[in-house]
Order: C-alpha cells, then structure tokens, then sequence
C-alpha cells in the first residue's frame, strides 16, 4: 500500500512534466472559480483553440486513442497522470471535453471508416468543437423517453424537436443527437444516433439562464433541420445502443464538485469570524461540523485513490463512481450553507464588502446545478443499488407498449 | 383544547390570500428581484389599504387593533406569496418595538406612520460579520447623539427610521433621512429583500423609553411573527413541489410514483408540520404575553428556519434540471428561505439561546 | 388559540378527576419503566383484573362504546380527557388495551347480537384477556400476505399455521384471527375473520426473547385446532374488511415512546457529565444537539396538541398520526444514542454502577422495537405519502392473481 | 499509486476468513454473550497458534514479525466475526504500547507472553463517566508503587496486565494478578466483551521506557487497527442485511427491490465505502510510521465508529421485526458496534482532537 508511481507511471509522469514544464501556462493567484463552465468569450474560446493545436502537435490531445487517429494508446492510469500534471498549470475551459471525451469514442466505436477520417482528426486538432443533444425537457433522469423526431426524406432525415441542457451549443460546430425514429417501436428500439453541423439551417440556441444567473447549457430547438443519411452512426433503430457508449464515456467525466468541497478554505473562515467575541473554530459545534466535512471530504479523495488503484491495474472503474457524486453533491452543498451561516446574519449580505462569505453563497448557488448535472440523488442511489449492489431493478410500467402509447403526462379526465 | 386559529382568523387568512394571489403572484417577487426597485412599492401600497401595515398598531393610532395571531395569518401569507416588502423589519419588528417599549410621544409619532405604511421602520442591531451577542452593540448614544456603524441592516436603505441597539442597552429611535447618517445598499443574497449598511455620525436620536435592555425580548417577540412568514414560504414550497411530481413523468409514470421521491416528500412533510406546531405554540406564547414565550420564540425561529430552508433544496432537487433555472421559481424561495434565516440571527445562535432558557429553569424548577 | 377545556370539556374532566381521586393508585417514585410490557406477572395479573373490574363498575371502563353494552358514549376528546387524568396516577400495564381497543370495536362493528352478547360484557369487565393474532413470520408489512389455513369441516374450522407479534397471547383467554379461507381466491378475497379459544388443544404459546431480554411478544401454532364456525366474524373470505376495521383502531392506539423522548432527563445528564472538566451543557456541540432534540420533542407535542384539537372539534384524526410513530421513533433513538456517548468510554458499562447512562442504554435497546412495532418507517412513510399526501399508490405486482401464485421468495432456479 | 492490500495481505486475510467461519461463526460470539463466560478461550487458543496474537510481534520475540497492514486484515476478519476475544486490548493497544515504548527488558518480558496468548494485556486510561481528556489521570506512580481508580477498563477483568496512563505523564506496566490490585467485572453493554473496574493501591509498577507523554501517540497507533475492526463489522452487517431483503418477501417482490429499501442500502454502502477509504488511509500512515497518522487516525477512528453504528441501526430496521428479536444475530452487531465506538474514546472526543491538529498542521504551514 503506498501512494507513489509504479517504475512505469514515474517515467510516464516525467515525460509528462517535460512537455507541459516547456509548453504550459503557470497558474495565476487571480484566477477565478468558474466551477460550471459559464464565463466562455471569444478570448476565451482563442486561447482553448491555441492549446488545444499546441497540444495535438505534441501528442497530448488524447491520450487513451488509438495511434493510428494520433492518440498514444496510453492506459487509463496514464491518462490520470496527465490530468493530475495538467492541472498544476493554468488551463482554459475544457471546451474539447465533450468531444474528445464522449463524441469520440463514439465515432471511433460505431462510425464507419470514412465517418472517423471525418472527424475524428479535426475534432482532435481543436479546430471543430463538438456537444451533446440527448436530453429533452420531458426526458430528463428517463433519457430514453425522448420525443424529437427523425423521419426521412430521400437521403436526409428531417428533425424537430427540442434539446436541452446543451452545454456549449453556442459556440460547437458539431452536434451528436439521438432521435425517434419510429413512434410505433417500443421505447429503446425506436431511436437513432445521428451526428448533425450545428450551423444547419433551422436550428436555433436559446442559452438557459442559471439561478446564479451564469449560462452554461443551452435549449436547442429542432425544425425541419436536414441531416444526411451519411451522418448517421450505427443502424436505424440502434441508437440506443450507440447512445450508451456515449453515457458510459460521461459518467466517467463527471466530477464531484472540485474546489467547493475545500475544508481549508471553511477552517480558515473559522478561524477569521467570531462567536461571542472568540474565534468560531474554537466553539465546539463548529469543530464538530468542520470534522464531519473534513471526513467526509477526505473519504472522497481516498475513495478516489482507490479507484486510482484499480486503474494503474489496467481495471476499469465501473458505477462505484457514483459515489463520489452522491456523497460530494450534497457534501458540498451542506459546507457552503454551513459557510455562510458561520457569517450570522452577515449572510444575508451578498457583495464585495463581504468576500469571505460572498464565495460560499457563490458556491450555495452553483451546486444545486451540479448536483442535477449527470444524475439526480436517484438515479445515483439507483445506480448503485441496482449496479453496484445487484438489488433488483425498478417494476417498469413503459416495456413493451409502442413508444406512443407510454403515458408522458397526467390522465386529463 | 384549542390549537388552532379560530373561524374569523381563518377567514382573515382567506382573504389575504385570496388577494396575494391576485396582487402578488410570484412574478411580482421576480419583477423587484430582476430590477432595480428594492421593494414593491405598488404591493405595500396595497398592503397599507387593507390595513395589514398597522395589524397590531391600536386604532387610536390609526391601525386595525389586531392581536398577535392575527398578526401571524398574515405574515404566513406574506410568506406564501414571497412577498417583495418589507414587512418583517417594518411590521414585526419596529412597530412590535414602538408598540412596546415606546413612551406616549414616541408612539404617538411613529404609529399612525407605520400603519398608513407612510415611514418604514427596520432594526439596527449588527455590527460585525459573526455570531455574536446582540449584547456586543459599540455604536454609542449620549446626549440625544447616535455614533456607530451597523451593518447589515435587513431594508436600511429603504427604511425612514431605524431602531438601533447600543452600547448603553439602550434602543434607540433615529430618522434615516436626518443629519448624521450615511447610509448604503449592499448586495443582498435575495435581491427581493433588500439590506443596507449604515454609519451614524453624531446622529439626532432617543432612547425607546422602555427599550433599555430589552433587544434580546424585542427579538423573541419578532421571531414569532417571522416564523410564520417563514412557515408561509416552506409550505408553498412544499405545494408547488408535490405538483411538481405529480405532472412530471418518467418511465411511463408520475415521478411522485416513485417511492425514493414519495418518501422525501413525506419527510419533508413531516418536517414542515413540526415547524408548522412550534410556530403555533409560539404564537400561543406572544398572543398571551406568557412567559414561556422566551422558549416558545426559539423553538418557532429555528423549526421554521431549518424547515424552510429544506423545503427550498429539496425543490430545487426535486424539480431536476428545470429546478436550476433562473426561469423556474425555485431559486425564490432558495434566497428568501436562507435570507429569513439569518436576518433576525442564525438558527446556531437561537439554538445557544434556546438552552441558556431551559436550563435557567430547570434551575429554578 | 388557548390550551385550556370548553366548559364542556372541563365539567367531563372535574368528573373524571372526581372518581380518580377515589378510586386510583397514586404514582410512587419507584415506578419502573417498561416501555414494551415486558414484565406481566401472575401478582401483576391479578392487580390488573382488579382494577379493570372497579372501572367497569364506575362506567371508566371503555368510555367511547355505546351506552346499551355499558360504555358511556363518550366523545374522542373526553376519552384523551380520561386518559390525561389517568396518567396520572399509577397504573398496572395495559392488559386490557388490545380487546377493549380493536377486538371490541371490530366485534361492535362486524358482529352478530349474539356474539356482542356473548364477548362484550366479560371483555369490558376484565375477566377475559383478548389477543390479536394477524402478522405471520412471512406476513409483515404485508399483512395480507398471510398464509395460515383454515378448512370447513362440518361446523368447525380446521386452522393450521403460525402467528407471530402476538403481544399478550401467554394470558389471554381469546383471540382474534384472520385466516387463509381460500388459497385459489386473489389476495385480499381469500381471508376469514375469527374468534379463537386461546385455550384450543392444539395451540402452542412460544415467548419471542426480545435484543434487551424482554418477553413482550409471542409466537402462536396452530395444529388442527377446530374454530367453530359460530366463531366467525363477518362473511367467509370478507375478512380483509374487517381486519381493515382492527387496523384502523390499532394505528390510533399506538404511541411514539413516551418518557424515552424526556430531553428533561437528557438535560440533567449533561449538567452532571463532564467534558475537558467542565459540564457537558456548557459545550456547544452538546448545546446544538440539546437543541435539536427538544425542539423536535415539543414540535411533536404541540403536532399532539393540533390534533387534540381536532378531536375536540369531533373530527377523527387521520393517518397524520403516523408522522408522531416516524419522526418520534427516529428521534427517541437518537436521543438515547446521545445520552450513551456523553458518557465517554464509560457508555461501555452497562450495570448498576452507572445509572445515568443504563438508562439510556436501556432505551437504546428498547427503542427499535417500539419503531418497528405498527409499521416500519417505510409503511409509515408510504401512509403519509399516499393517504396524506395523495401521491400515487405503489407497483403491484400481487394483484389479480391467486394468492398462491404470488411469489413468497426468490426463485429456485 | 496502489491503494490497496498486496496479493499475500489477501491471501492472508482469505485464510484468516475461513479460519473464522469455521471456528468462529457468530454462533460462538453469542455463546459468550449468552453464558457467563467473559471470552472465548478456544478461539483465543486458535488465534494463538494461527499466530494472529503475535502478528506485529518480531521473531525474535516469538511473534510473526509481520507489519501493521497485516494487522489490519486481521482485524477487519476479527470484526466481521464479531470475535469474543480481546483481540483490540491484548493484540492491538497493550503490544503496540510494549513494542514501542517498552525497554528491551520490557519486550523480553511481555512480547513472548502476547505472542503465545499466555498473557492477555490491556490499557486502563479512563477514569470517569464523561469525555474527559485522557491526560487528567489522577492514579499516581511513585517509588514503583501505583495507586489510584481506573473505570471503565476495556477486558480489565481477564487481562493479566496493564497499561496504566498516569498523572505523571508514564504509561506504567502493572500485572493485575499481582498485590495492590482490586478488581471486578462491570456489566458490559456487549456481553461478549468485557469490562472492569480496577482499583490499585501500592500495587508494583514500572514505567515504560520511552512510554511519557506517549498516551495519545498510542491511541492513534490503536485507532486504526480497531478501525479494522469496526469496518469488518460494519461491511458484515451490511452483507446479512442485503441478503435478507433480496430473500424477503413482500406484495409478491423481494422487500429489496422497493425503492425505500434500495436507496436506504445504497445510502449505507456508500458510507461503509467512504469509512473504507479512510481507514485504509490510516493503515498506510500507521504502516510507513508517517506523521499523517495523527490526521489519519482520526478519520479512520470517526468514520468506522460511525459506520458501524449505521450499519447496525439500519440492520435491524431493515429486518423489521425478527431484526427485534434475540435469536437473530442483529443485536450482536449493535451491542458490538456502540462498545467498539466508545471503547477508545467516543467520536465526539475524536473529531475535536482532528481539529486540533488540522488547525496546527494549517498554522504551521
């Protein structure tokens, strides 16, 4: 049991270090929290461009593909080496994540041969940014209820419908969609996996605004858009199928929370703000508070560690990882109340006067979003229940009837 | 045994809710919340004519002669509604000050002015970012001359006169528009309610003539009122979610057939009907000036300050995506629920007090 | 708003107090607590019966049945009335609790005149102890899950099975029964509601050795007993509507721990419990959750008082009731979890040398029982959201089908 | 990075495993918690000549020579078998104390004796009810003589001797069958653990060598072992308790396949999982003697303490009824769980030590 490298992974890491130590940017003392993607400007947007080429000619675009499309081939540990390296210099956004990350692999699993020399090169170069369109205002934890159709029209499907929760739509070239294809099919054999260019005519981005008022995700709304047959990835009818490729790539990508789960930064509040003339951290409920994060907080790491472990044995972490989404959403959650309440009253205030306490209602209202994005509290505990501790799954009331005649709303008798 | 509010405070509680409703939607909490206005002048407006400025305020000085139950049906209204007014700083605390520790004169010129809603009063206690004693006040009144600097003042940029703690005990009266005071709105975590920090310099003021010592009474006999407001917003909360559930469907079936969803609600259910119990007994405890009040008023404060809060997260998850837009109403009710939370002081610091209480007379028993 | 009684309700409470005063039993300090009635023996018995006998002789025996069987018609709230004022004073166990509080009202409602004539009169007179024997070993929350037989034979019944929970069944003189009438009939219509001689050949009483040593329970056998079919209440395979009658007047008369949630007793501990050489109390940690716990104790008595009042108004009150039996449940566990761990390491003695703390040890060992006695969190928490709330009823799979066809366990495959 | 047990450390804990289910089914914990019969003396024989009593201990002093990290898988399999043996007060506290602190003379004169299970050790550090730190020891060694009370003491009834913390700071070594010493067995909260009081009066004793101010590095070198122990019994429970509810029956499904159920599981596991984390955290840090451990040990002495409770709390909820009842094993866990939570020093005290030294580690950064 130790928690340093294997001879293998040190000289993967120094390699690593090399390039980024001649290539990367420092950090800044100002750089700022941004913890759902929300502040993305064209200055932004050029700096990602620039890195992420710098990146590619390097051969750190995408570690874990296969060389023959530009990747190393690299282990999953190593690919954590190279995220845990990357992050000690300053980055942009991860603008690329969601292509390289789930519309890659995709492609790679299920495209044709002439569909990966498409896009698979470009994607990786920085120079086409890729998102998501799964969700659906009325199929959101039941993301195979979905609705926006697909019906063809000589070598084009015709699409209408409505996505949500598209995170960087506004500025992506290309989208990967799933759709219904046929409403008469029971409800996962009536899908299919298309790839559409988000500069097609009829498609219109409508950015949702947050509760913080930031805006990370976009509606993306469908009429009569055309999408070639050649776009389609897999067989009519088959998305699903391709679509669970790309859900099992997200899981993996999701985090807990990052910075907002710090105990340091909460201790040394603790420390700053008063109770009855003394300083917090030495009233004894804030101390038992702040022991309950600061477990809590590093039962996460640790349970990372051992994820970490079974990755450097080349397994492949499977649907534990919705623990640390589970256990972290709300832990992080429950700090920052716990932050601005050390604050008393001063809580209320929500301003630069205030700085200590304007970062954890910051923070208080970022991460309902992230506790939602990637899975509720229920599909978690489902997830595990049903994954992880093999317990039966839901009684389905939706298997086996055309996907038409799936009730989608209340009986209006 | 009669725990509840009679006929005629159940008809009162229709009518202000029959006109909230129709007045003060929840878009009318989002208008003042996406402006600039602090309040909604149009709604206190309103709120004045039908007499709910002066609830409490006696009718010789122009208010309705209410008691404090009736009081409370209002205030849970006004937090059904999320109401964007300064009600709680206005109506329950500098008023119930005024009403109760105020000489002749002072009452004479302050009443009719808080019920006709024309001056709007706040209380001045904080003066750091902690929890500490309300006791702990350094600003300073000596010789009719208020020095100090309070923040933050829950409406002070809004309000026309402030009640202020002081070193000496004192609570002291001061005009906010007067000489001595400068005064500045700060941001304010639910931009519906707004807040303010205030520096007195040599300001004209005088002491409530039966104020001295008594910040810590004016508090408990203000949560109870606040409480309800609070109660209000849990249980709207509560409603809108269950509809919520019910509408939505996953799976062929409404989301609240689930039972992970059913037992959260039923949970939080649970959680807002003790509150619901608590803020009874507290009102029991003001209406009748028992002394049991000084539990009654932290149980009331805490229990509906915990449950509301709740009830705004579990909204906002229960709602799923939608609940974590700005479009969507649950971020209201997040706000207000952590703003009423603290402005009259952490449920931490209620808790202290709480037992402080009942030790004292388990002591005495 | 007041807490005081309608004159009406006053002149009702000065009688009752009247003939207490005369009759009862002051309390005496050395009353033990026996939160399950685990203690009954034959001296215990006998104090029992004498003094249900000069109840029933002054009209306090059964207070809500009619005036024609010797009750006094009396209101809910004169009967919380009665209750409060016999609190008061010392009371043997309530021996009499299940026949006077479900068999009588079922019998009352369900019966023949001849049978009211036949059990009523001795039932209320306390010379006959009454039983309730539904739950089976596999009939939990499920209780019409259940599976023991009975066969007409002539004018008996023939039953075969088991009964457990039985509170009571070692001294009682009758019973109340459902049975399987019909294993081919669905669920719900195959049961038969009957009145059993607790002294049957063929009956076999086992004592259930409770985790704290208690014997408040019992499982029952049934070989070959004959039940007369004289002895049936209500008609063949009706007896789910009845037991729904029993059920009904079980769930009222359930409470949530009594003097376990006493934060009175939690609040001495901790004046005379050190920690670092000072009193608990005058730690912050032990302060907040003091806190918690006596505000979660008085919101459940005033949730009491709201429903007090609603009886005093002549409404019945609902399934709200089983927010009490769920939040106080929890509560009384956690109280006494805490008074064990403000002893420190001394919380490992459990003996007459550490009397504060056995006594929540105590509770911490008698308290599960009483949570899951009448309903697990789980049926509580259904109750609220289905019968309160009116949010859909569960999946179920057990409909339409004969009951023994309903799976019992996993398959054997 | 490899944040796990090596192949031979799970080889030894699957022999271990199978050792205890055919010797040690919980049937024997309950024989000792049904009889008056303080431990199991058999399976203390067998641990003794499977070499578990010496596992820290080196070769030369009889032991196995074996490092921390086996010790910890033995633990873990002592605490899913709910072992009645004093396993955590003679293996883990009272060796540990002795192969750090004591002289070679010390080691020569106790280690072989631990190692071969002859002699059962033990540390008897608290004097009273409360959570009082455990360096206001009043018992006082002097002249070689110790006096003083010690209540309660962990096994203190069948250990042959002691560890004693002192008002002088020492950690003294008493043998408890010899003159000066008085004691009796106290009623345990889990029967089949024991417990004492121990009263010594002059009784000869000796400090060990480096043992002075060492009590609560001790503690720390103790906690994690135990946390092992109590991570055994809390993944145990968990393992009976989803069994039964895929085994059970209810409406025609097993009870595990309701939500309510799922969830309430899956909520337990993923704290079990979380105390995993940390205790292995403290089995690095106690194995590679690294000055994380005084953090580590805290998050492993919480975590597991916490875990154990829940997990035998929730185990008898989720067994309804027969979960109730004596004959089922669940008792035994939540009798075992609260001693093992307690019996170093309860949560509380722990989380207020983390803070402490999270706090210094922060100052001195």
């Amino acid at each position: 049991m130790d928690f340093n490298d294997t001879p293998e992974e040190a000289e993967f890491r120094a390699e690593a270090r090399a390039w980024l130590e001649a290539n990367a940017t420092p950090h800044r003392d100002d750089d700022e929290e941004d913890l759902l993607g929300e502040r993305i400007d064209d200055k932004t947007l050029a700096w990602c461009r620039e890195w992420q080429a710098k990146k590619a000619e390097g051969g750190w675009a995408c570690l874990t593909w296969p060389k023959e499309v530009g990747g190393r081939e690299a282990t999953p540990i190593q690919n954590v080496i190279w995220k845990q390296e990357l992050a000690k210099y300053r980055n942009p956004p991860d603008i690329y994540g969601i292509g390289l990350g789930m519309c890659g692999p995709t492609i790679l699993t299920h495209g044709t041969d002439e569909q990966k020399q498409r896009w698979i090169p470009e994607m990786m170069e920085g120079q086409q940014i890729w998102c998501q369109l799964f969700s659906e205002p009325s199929a959101g934890s039941d993301l195979a209820g979905l609705r926006s159709s697909a019906v063809l029209d000589g070598d084009d499907w015709i699409v209408n419908g409505q996505k949500i929760w598209t995170t960087g739509a506004q500025f992506s070239d290309w989208g990967i969609l799933v759709l219904r294809s046929d409403p008469n099919a029971v409800k996962h054999a009536g899908l299919t996996y298309f790839v559409v260019d988000m500069h097609s005519p009829g498609i219109e981005i409508r950015p949702i605004t947050q509760i913080n008022r930031g805006q990370g995700f976009n509606e993306v709304f469908f009429t009569d858009v055309r999408i070639p047959d050649a776009n389609r990835i897999g067989a009519v009818g088959d998305g699903w199928r391709v679509a669970i490729t790309t859900l099992m790539n997200e899981r993996a990508s999701i985090g807990g929370g990052g910075g907002a789960g710090n105990t340091a930064d909460l201790i040394r509040a603790a420390r700053e703000i008063e109770i009855d003339g003394r300083p917090a951290i030495e009233n004894a409920a804030v101390r038992g508070k702040l022991a309950d994060f600061y477990i809590r907080s590093k039962g996460l790491q640790f349970t990372g560690n051992r994820t970490l472990t079974a990755l450097s044995r080349g397994q492949t972490p499977g649907p534990e990882a919705s623990l640390g989404k589970l256990i972290g959403g709300v832990m992080v959650q429950d700090l920052a109340e716990f932050g601005i309440e050390l604050a008393g009253m001063a809580g209320i205030v929500h301003d630069a006067s205030n700085p200590t306490t304007s970062l954890w209602q910051d923070r208080f209202l970022a991460i309902p979003g992230l506790r939602i994005a990637g899975g509720t509290d229920e599909v978690l505990r489902n997830i595990i229940a049903e994954r992880v501790l093999g317990l039966p799954p839901e009684v389905r009331l939706d298997k086996g009837i055309a996907f038409k005649d799936v009730p989608t709303g209340p009986p209006s008798n | 045994m009669n725990f509840d509010f009679s006929e005629d405070q159940k008809l009162l509680q229709q009518i202000t809710r029959d006109y909230l409703a129709e007045n003060a939607g929840l878009a009318v909490c989002r208008e003042v919340l996406e402006s600039d206005a602090p309040y909604s002048t149009a709604l206190w407006k309103g709120a004045a004519e039908l007499g709910w400025l002066g609830t409490t305020i006696p009718e010789e000085y122009g208010g309705a002669g209410f008691g404090h139950l009736e009081l409370a049906v209002i205030a849970e209204e006004i937090g059904r509604a999320l109401a964007p007014i300064p009600f709680s700083s206005s109506v329950v605390v500098a008023t119930e000050a005024v009403l109760r520790f105020g000489s002749d004169a002072q009452k004479k010129k302050y009443l009719p002015k808080l019920a006709s809603g024309e001056w709007i009063g706040t209380l001045a206690a904080t003066e750091a970012t902690g929890q500490n004693g309300l006791e702990a006040a350094k600003t300073s009144l000596s010789g009719g001359s208020l020095s100090g600097t309070k923040i933050p003042v829950a409406d002070g940029d809004i309000a026309n006169f402030a009640i202020v703690s002081t070193a000496e005990g004192d609570l002291a009266l001061v005009d906010l528009d007067g000489s001595g005071v400068t005064r500045e709105a700060l941001g304010s975590f639910d931009p519906s309610r707004s807040v303010a920090r205030i520096v007195f310099d040599g300001a004209p003021a005088e002491a409530l003539e039966k104020g001295r010592g008594q910040i810590s009474h004016l508090l408990d006999r203000a949560a109870v009122p606040v409480a309800f407001e609070q109660l209000g917003g849990a249980t709207r909360a509560f409603e809108i979610t269950r509809e919520f559930t019910l509408g939505r469907y996953a799976f062929g079936r409404p989301v609240a057939s689930f039972q992970g969803i059913k037992h959260r609600l039923a949970d939080l259910w649970c959680e807002i009907e003790l509150a619901r119990s608590n803020a009874y007994y507290g009102a029991w405890a003001l209406s009748n000036d028992d002394p049991e009040l000084a539990i009654a008023a932290c149980l009331a404060r805490v229990s509906t300050s915990e449950s509301f809060d709740l009830a705004a997260r579990e909204m906002i998850q229960l709602h799923g995506g939608v609940g974590y837009t700005w479009e969507y109403d649950c971020h209201l009710f997040y706000r207000r629920a952590k703003w009423l939370s603290l402005a009259l002081g952490s449920p931490a610091s209620w808790k202290d007090r709480l037992i402080d209480r009942v030790e004292a007379r388990q002591k005495s028993a």
